[in-house]
């Protein structure tokens, strides 16, 4: 009797202890996450679906239909899977290569080509698409040169513009995801490998790669969600290929239609399905394949001599300089003539001060882009910590959520938040508002990610040690886990600042009157054929991104894996 | 209330040059005028959106949005003087006829190499344009629509079907003059302003169909709802004022005046010597029909 | 600051879950204040979920704690005042030696005076005086391991909880350093619940210890009665060595009965029959002389050199093989694998444990991985 | 398949350098066919790179390798056709026990059957018959361990490398793995080197080791050679426990005065003079029956329980204290810290090792990290 009613008593002071400790901040931030998901990424596609089948049709499915039985839509649908299936296996390929390259064997520079890479992901495509028209068109300089030279080179206009634009896209995706799957594989299984008899190429097949498949995979899904999604490339070097993307931003803006957005509706709800789709079969393929293993002794760089190394070094440099040759284009072109909307020989500044758009758009992007970097940058450090440390009913739910937009395309990000937001009752359309809003949740789960990621690596034992030393946890989180954190935080920061900053697919349909950026800018003169102003904002635009990446190096000294 | 200087007006254009005009009313009037650049159907996809809260006073369009949607756009009767205007252009009370575009083509000289350039729409379906034809999609562009309206006028869907066969279609409305600026293309079709941005009269050369022309009318609209109407309406007669008209003609080769009390500069061949048409009724009876006959087409050729 | 004049531990049927799963059953015992407290145990068997329960990390599903007198079932972890020596790589590793050991006295209202006497004291007390400035991934294991002992003893804890401070180090230093550490308790008079898996170390170190096996503590005592009176086979084998022979119980209890049929004389408290274990531990064996009478009669199998000592077994007919330790010197060079010997036991009864089937299937376990 | 008539692998003046720095430095010896060869030393010597140099990962500096006859010295890694067993984490962790196994053969020209049969007879040998089918992170360390022997094994390499193998995994474990590792390469009859810390591990599991400290070879011997007569006091202090005293020789060098006047009988080959030290291991030493006659009057200055045996150390009033261990039955209860003592000399005579200044800092440098 006395015991049942002690125990009655424990229990009940149990209780009150976890409700005392349950209700502060921290216990707040699970539903806040999950409450910010909802708002701000279910409400707009959900509202978006629901558009797509309020078509004034008297068939509400009829436009899902009709994509499929119609060649013109259908089509384009096939085109997009082949070009994006292409493009992620060549990004694969490539990339997987420059990647195990660069990490493995005395290639010298090894932060100037992480640098290059990372540059190459800050600008927008449709730069690298006008770029390659101007070096290997029908008209292109480099081409030019080589046809002089006997070599019959095809215009790059089309499809193999259209390939090599998206594949150096998508190279920084699967370059980054390889390196860090590289640095959790031990050296030791190389060395049992060939000690077990295997030559180092057979090694690297059936021990080494084996081993990235998630992080590949990872890497590949992005560069199928981008390529598949994309439309300023094709609109820029597309020519006569008609691709999904195109088309659902065409019956966005399709002047047929007038207000009627079942169609663009519905096209998205289809984009967002198959990246939907291409993220679970990734989800579970690299499932699969985690092997849950951390490097004791990583990967020892390998010295290659001779003709090796020097095949290995133009490889690489090869690439490097097939991904920075736009970026160089960009710039240098900006400072020269154009006449008839063709470029001259002439040195001008013309590009950077004719352009009345120019000082408004790089006040927006730096505003909204360092905004959406903020906020992004704490939501994410914020909820990723709860994932990780706070183990609530909710965290595989604010997990999954996270998940969602690595597949909602650009496109579908505008679609939907133009939708949710756009008019009644937000009235957010055009405003910087819903840019930043929409940058925010496209970027949220890279930051969520990062750092639960981390944290889960780095495990308790430290923040434990510290409550034990008889610091509070409030304080033990700005105290240890935050410094622990912290470079973790800053790369996070200055990739969302670097992806933010180009974003141009979804900010083509959300800006406003006095909210262009300059991605709209350099794309509305790429349009109009204002060639020069388009290459000297691309050249601020390049210059921009890199600001932060410099001052990141000073600080934290010339660690490359910053980069990272 | 009256117009302010000081104000901030906001303009959907479809027009390259909209910022020098911008420009100079703004030291006219002191009123600054914001320029969203978009295609037609940007423009109207945009106004559309923000029935709600509307974020532009005036939008360009070459798709007649209007006749759709009127509850959008504003009619100008009574607040924008048209009397200057030549009555053929004006057609109904939302859509203010500002700037004429006869549609053309362009082509480069280089890549005809040798080859006599063609003079008419019938002579686009020759085979020997396999592939060298570039137009932006009738889908999209009111100027692609309105030159595939003056192919059919030509010839009927037979002529548009060897049309179809010769083309590659642009992603924008001047992507077809850009690929012939830069050697992509033989032949372009577009705007005539846009052909004379590109056309130096040696490599680029334009050139004018003898089997109907259609005229794209830059058709201004006054947005419903706007937050600064007066401005609006004082930019639009400042538009169709003969000074800005007169300007604009001599500043922008080929763009062209609406109006009858400007001076046509004579570097252009006078709109009357062109052959103008209409774009076909049945066309335009079912625009939607039209195109999707179209697509047919154009994905059955290719 | 602290009242240390009763920091005594007390678990009152401590019963730890995990989800389903009970980690640790119905542990009930004192420890005093002071005393040095080892819990010993294999891999698993819930020593770090212990622990950390004191510790306040995780809460007992049932059952009480008490430090003192006081209870402290609902004081949260980081008011307990218990200073913790993690297994692993607790250390900080964004803050210098002298910053990590500061850390604790920061979080308490000291004046800059005491507290760098009292860290300096610290680290000398760990021999790492001049390492103050230094970061952790500058350190070796061993001197990463003394600043997290440092850290937790700084704070002039109630009670130090260590786990398996010493497993990722080499012998040698092990042993040094677990010398030091007993040194550093017995300055401080502290009290002390240390966890280890090492059983050689946790009879040299401890006052007391408490073995457990698969959740439940099997045996609370000092280091002799743990080793010489293991009231469990499982304890037997755990902390010492031997070899356990089934055999059947005779004569009232009073001697046991192998399956080659000789009858070893054992010692149990009262008379009882049937199944049992009988277990012989090596110094309870010897090699008999030539001629000499000897209990046991087999074969060598295997002969290992340990040093000061050479490792026999003997195969005498039953399942497991007799195990001697002979002093080197001593060993005759005849006793190789394959020779016929005698083998003398030494004590006059031997220890006998009961056929508990559930307790001997989870020993196996256990000590098998 | 392969030729293992003569598997003998021969050193001849090794050297081996990181950069500028001398790792291994000049080791010449060779191990047997058939032979299990054991490296010895503390942590940072050089064990490890000399064993991954056999295998063909590092490159020595100087000197060449022979495998039998043949020079190996430009052969590369994966035609050594040497198995080895790394310390940890060489596991493929994407593949499953079963293909661990099989990865080495299926580099080789190999029927499926043999293959097939090959792998679950290696399997079997390291009792995870059953296993095949788990992925590796489904084990334990020990298994783990066991599936990296088995790889290693079923390549029937010439010769078996094994770095560490049972390093991190328990004591109890420890000790039944290197078992049967010992009894499946007598099986095999394959010449085996294996490195370890670990002092009794070495002794037990080798027929002949080398110890060495600082990339050097101190010496090579069967286990009773090294322990039993050390040429090197550094070698002797690693290899077992004991007091080492700074002495000084006289009489010709029978016997050693230490420092409190007492003189130790020594054993020397020949005449010398001059300061030593000697070197007193536990079992040359016991305690004084009451009355009986003593070399040592002493202090106890700490006691502790190791089960089998309690230990002393006993302050003689010289720099360093003796050990002592006792058996636990015959150790007085009255022999506590703080009573006095006397000690007896077991041995004839003791080990005198000669001063070497840099040999004594080195050494010291390694035991204690
Ligand atoms: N967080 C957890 N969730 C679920 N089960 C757990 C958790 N932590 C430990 N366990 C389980 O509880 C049991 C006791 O684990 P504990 O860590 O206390 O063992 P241990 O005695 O410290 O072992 P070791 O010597 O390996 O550290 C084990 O069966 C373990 O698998
Ligand atoms: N890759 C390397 N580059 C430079 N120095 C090295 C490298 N690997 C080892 N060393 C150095 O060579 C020496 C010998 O190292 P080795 O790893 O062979 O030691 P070990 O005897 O195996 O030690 P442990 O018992 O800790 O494994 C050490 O001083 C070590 O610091
Ligand atoms: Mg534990
Ligand atoms: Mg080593």
């Amino acid at each position: 009797m006395m015991t049942t009613f002690n125990q009655h008593k424990q229990r009940l002071g149990g209780v009150l202890a976890q409700y005392r400790q349950g209700f502060n901040f921290w216990s707040l931030m699970p539903l806040l996450a999950v409450v910010l998901f909802a708002v701000f990424l279910i409400y707009p596609l959900v509202r978006m679906f629901t558009e797509s089948l309020a078509g004034t049709d008297s068939d509400v499915l009829g436009v899902y239909v009709e994509l499929f039985t119609k060649a013109y839509y259908f089509e384009s649908l096939i085109n997009s899977f082949l070009i994006s299936i292409t493009v992620t296996l060549m990004a694969g390929l490539v990339g997987v290569a420059l990647s195990y390259f660069v990490y493995r064997f005395n290639v010298p520079g090894k932060i100037a080509i992480r640098a290059a890479v990372v540059l190459t992901l800050v600008s927008p495509p449709f730069i690298g698409a006008y770029s390659w028209i101007l070096l290997f068109g029908a008209n292109g300089i480099l081409r030019k040169a080589l046809v002089a030279g006997g070599l019959d080179f095809p215009s790059i206009v089309g499809v193999p513009g259209m390939l090599v634009v998206l594949t150096l896209q998508g190279l920084p995706f699967v370059f980054l995801m390889t390196s860090s799957a590289l640095s959790s594989v031990d050296q030791s299984v190389e060395d049992g490998s060939i000690n077990l008899g295997r030559t180092r190429t057979s090694t690297f097949f059936r021990a080494i790669l084996p081993q990235l498949r998630g992080g590949i995979s990872t890497g590949m899904l992005l560069v199928f969600v981008t390529a598949f999604s994309d439309f300023g490339t094709p609109a820029v070097i597309g020519k006569n290929v008609r691709v999904f993307p195109t088309l659902v931003y065409n019956s966005y803006i399709n002047e047929a239609q007038g207000a009627d957005f079942s169609q663009a509706a519905s096209f998205s709800v289809v984009l967002l399905v198959v990246c939907i789709g291409a993220l679970l079969l990734q989800r579970s393929y690299a499932k699969r394949h985690a092997y849950g293993v951390s490097a004791v002794t990583p990967l020892a760089p390998m010295e290659l001599h001779g003709i090796k190394r020097i095949l290995v070094i133009a490889a690489v440099y090869g690439v490097i300089l097939i991904a920075v040759l736009p970026l160089i284009t960009v710039i240098v072109t900006s400072f020269l003539k154009t006449e008839f909307q063709r470029f001259t020989w002439n040195f001008t500044l013309d590009g950077y001060t004719t352009d009345a758009t120019l000082l408004p758009a790089l006040g927006n992007t730096l505003l909204f882009t360092t905004i959406a970097t903020v906020t992004c940058t704490l939501a994410g450090a914020i909820i990723g910590y709860v994932i990780a440390r706070r183990k609530t009913r909710l965290g595989s739910t604010i997990d999954l959520l996270s998940m969602v937009p690595y597949a909602v395309a650009g496109v579908v990000f505008g679609i939907a938040f133009s939708m949710g937001f756009g008019s009644s009752p937000f009235f957010l359309a055009g405003t910087g508002l819903i840019l930043v809003m929409a940058y925010f949740m496209r970027r949220l789960p890279y930051s969520i990610r990062s750092i639960s990621s981390l944290l889960g690596q780095l495990g308790t034992s430290a923040e434990e040690a510290s409550v034990n030393l008889g610091v509070p946890p409030s304080q033990t989180f700005w105290r240890i886990t935050v410094p622990m954190i912290v470079p973790a935080i800053v790369s996070g920061a200055l990739l969302t600042w670097a992806t933010v900053i180009r974003e141009f697919n979804a900010t083509a349909i959300l800006y406003g009157s006095s909210t262009a950026t300059m991605t709209i800018q350099v794309f509305s003169n790429v349009s109009y054929g204002r060639y020069e102003n388009a290459s000297a904002m691309g050249t601020i635009l390049i210059v921009v991104s890199l600001i932060p990446v410099v001052i990141l190096m000073k600080v934290f000294g010339k660690d490359d894996k910053i980069l990272v | 209330g009256e117009p302010a200087s000081g104000e901030t007006l906001v303009i959907y254009s479809t027009e390259s040059t909209m910022p020098e005009f911008a420009e100079r009313f703004q030291s006219e009037t002191g009123i600054e005028l914001q320029v969203v650049s978009v295609s037609s159907g940007q423009s109207d996809a945009r106004v559309a959106a923000e029935k709600d809260n509307p974020q532009t006073d005036v939008a360009i369009s070459g798709s007649s949005p209007a006749d759709s949607n009127p509850e959008l756009y504003r009619a100008y009767e009574g607040s924008i003087d048209v009397s200057n205007v030549d009555e053929r252009w004006i057609k109904g009370e939302y859509a203010i006829p500002t700037i004429l575009n006869p549609v053309i083509f362009g082509y480069n000289t280089e890549v005809l190499d040798g080859r006599a350039a063609p003079s008419s729409w019938e002579e686009l379906g020759d085979e020997q344009w396999r592939g060298e034809v570039s137009i932006a999609d009738p889908t999209q562009s009111g100027s692609a629509f309105n030159a595939l309206a003056a192919v059919y006028a030509a010839g009927g869907w037979p002529l548009v079907e060897k049309f179809a066969q010769n083309v590659v279609i642009a992603q924008s409305s001047l992507g077809p003059i850009q690929a012939i600026s830069n050697g992509e293309a033989a032949i372009g079709i577009g705007a005539e302003a846009s052909v004379y941005q590109v056309a130096d009269g040696e490599d680029i050369v334009a050139g004018y169909p003898t089997d109907g022309i259609v005229v794209n009318v830059g058709m201004f609209y006054l947005v419903e709802n706007s937050s600064n109407p007066e401005s609006a309406d004082a930019f639009m007669n400042w538009m169709l004022s003969s000074d800005t008209q007169t300007w604009m003609q001599g500043e922008h080769k080929g763009m062209r005046s609406t109006t009858t009390d400007s001076e046509t500069p004579d570097t252009l061949q006078d709109l009357s010597t062109l052959d103008l048409i209409e774009v076909p009724a049945d066309v335009l009876a079912d625009k939607a029909a039209f195109l999707d006959e179209w697509t047919t087409i154009l994905t059955s050729v290719n | 600051m602290q009242n240390h004049e009763d920091s005594s531990v007390t678990l009152d049927g401590i019963q730890i879950r995990y989800g389903g799963n009970v980690a640790v059953e119905d542990a009930s015992f004192t420890i005093e204040s002071g005393e040095f407290f080892t819990l010993l145990g294999p891999s698993g068997c819930g020593k770090t979920t212990l622990l950390r329960t004191i510790a306040g990390f995780n809460r007992q599903s049932s059952g009480s704690l008490r430090i003192g007198t006081v209870t402290i079932d609902d004081l949260p972890a980081h008011r307990r005042d218990t200073g913790m020596v993690f297994q692993n790589y607790a250390i900080f590793p964004h803050l210098t030696v002298w910053e990590n050991v500061a850390y604790g006295l920061r979080a308490r209202k000291i004046s800059k005076d005491e507290l760098k006497v009292r860290v300096d004291e610290a680290l000398a007390m760990v021999d790492l005086g001049g390492y103050g400035d230094r970061m952790p991934r500058n350190l070796s294991g061993g001197q990463q391991q003394r600043v997290v002992i440092a850290r937790a003893i700084v704070i002039r804890p109630r009670v130090l909880l260590m786990d398996e401070p010493l497993a990722n180090l080499d012998a040698k230093l092990r042993v040094r350093l677990r010398n030091d550490v007993r040194k550093l308790q017995q300055e401080l008079g502290i009290t002390t619940i240390y966890v280890t898996h090492d059983q050689e170390e946790a009879l040299d170190i401890s006052d007391r210890l408490a073995v457990m096996s698969n959740g439940r503590v099997l045996q609370v005592g000092t280091p002799e009665e743990i080793y010489a009176s293991p009231q469990h086979m499982f304890v037997a084998k755990f902390v010492g060595e031997g070899a356990f022979i089934p055999a059947q119980l005779q004569d009232g209890g009073t001697s046991a009965r192998l399956a080659n049929g000789v009858a070893v004389p054992v010692r149990l408290p009262e008379a009882a029959s049937g199944p049992c274990h009988i277990g012989l531990r090596p110094e309870e064996l010897r090699l008999a002389n030539a001629g000499e009478d000897s209990l046991f009669a087999g074969t060598v199998v295997s002969r290992s050199y340990l040093g000061p000592q050479v490792q026999l077994r003997v195969d005498i007919g039953v399942e497991e093989t007799l195990l001697l330790r002979v002093p080197s010197a001593e060993c005759p060079r005849s006793a190789q694998p394959g020779v016929a010997v005698g083998v003398v036991l030494v004590s006059a009864d031997v220890a006998v444990f009961a056929n508990d089937a559930a307790a001997e299937r989870e020993a196996r376990e256990d000590v098998l991985v």
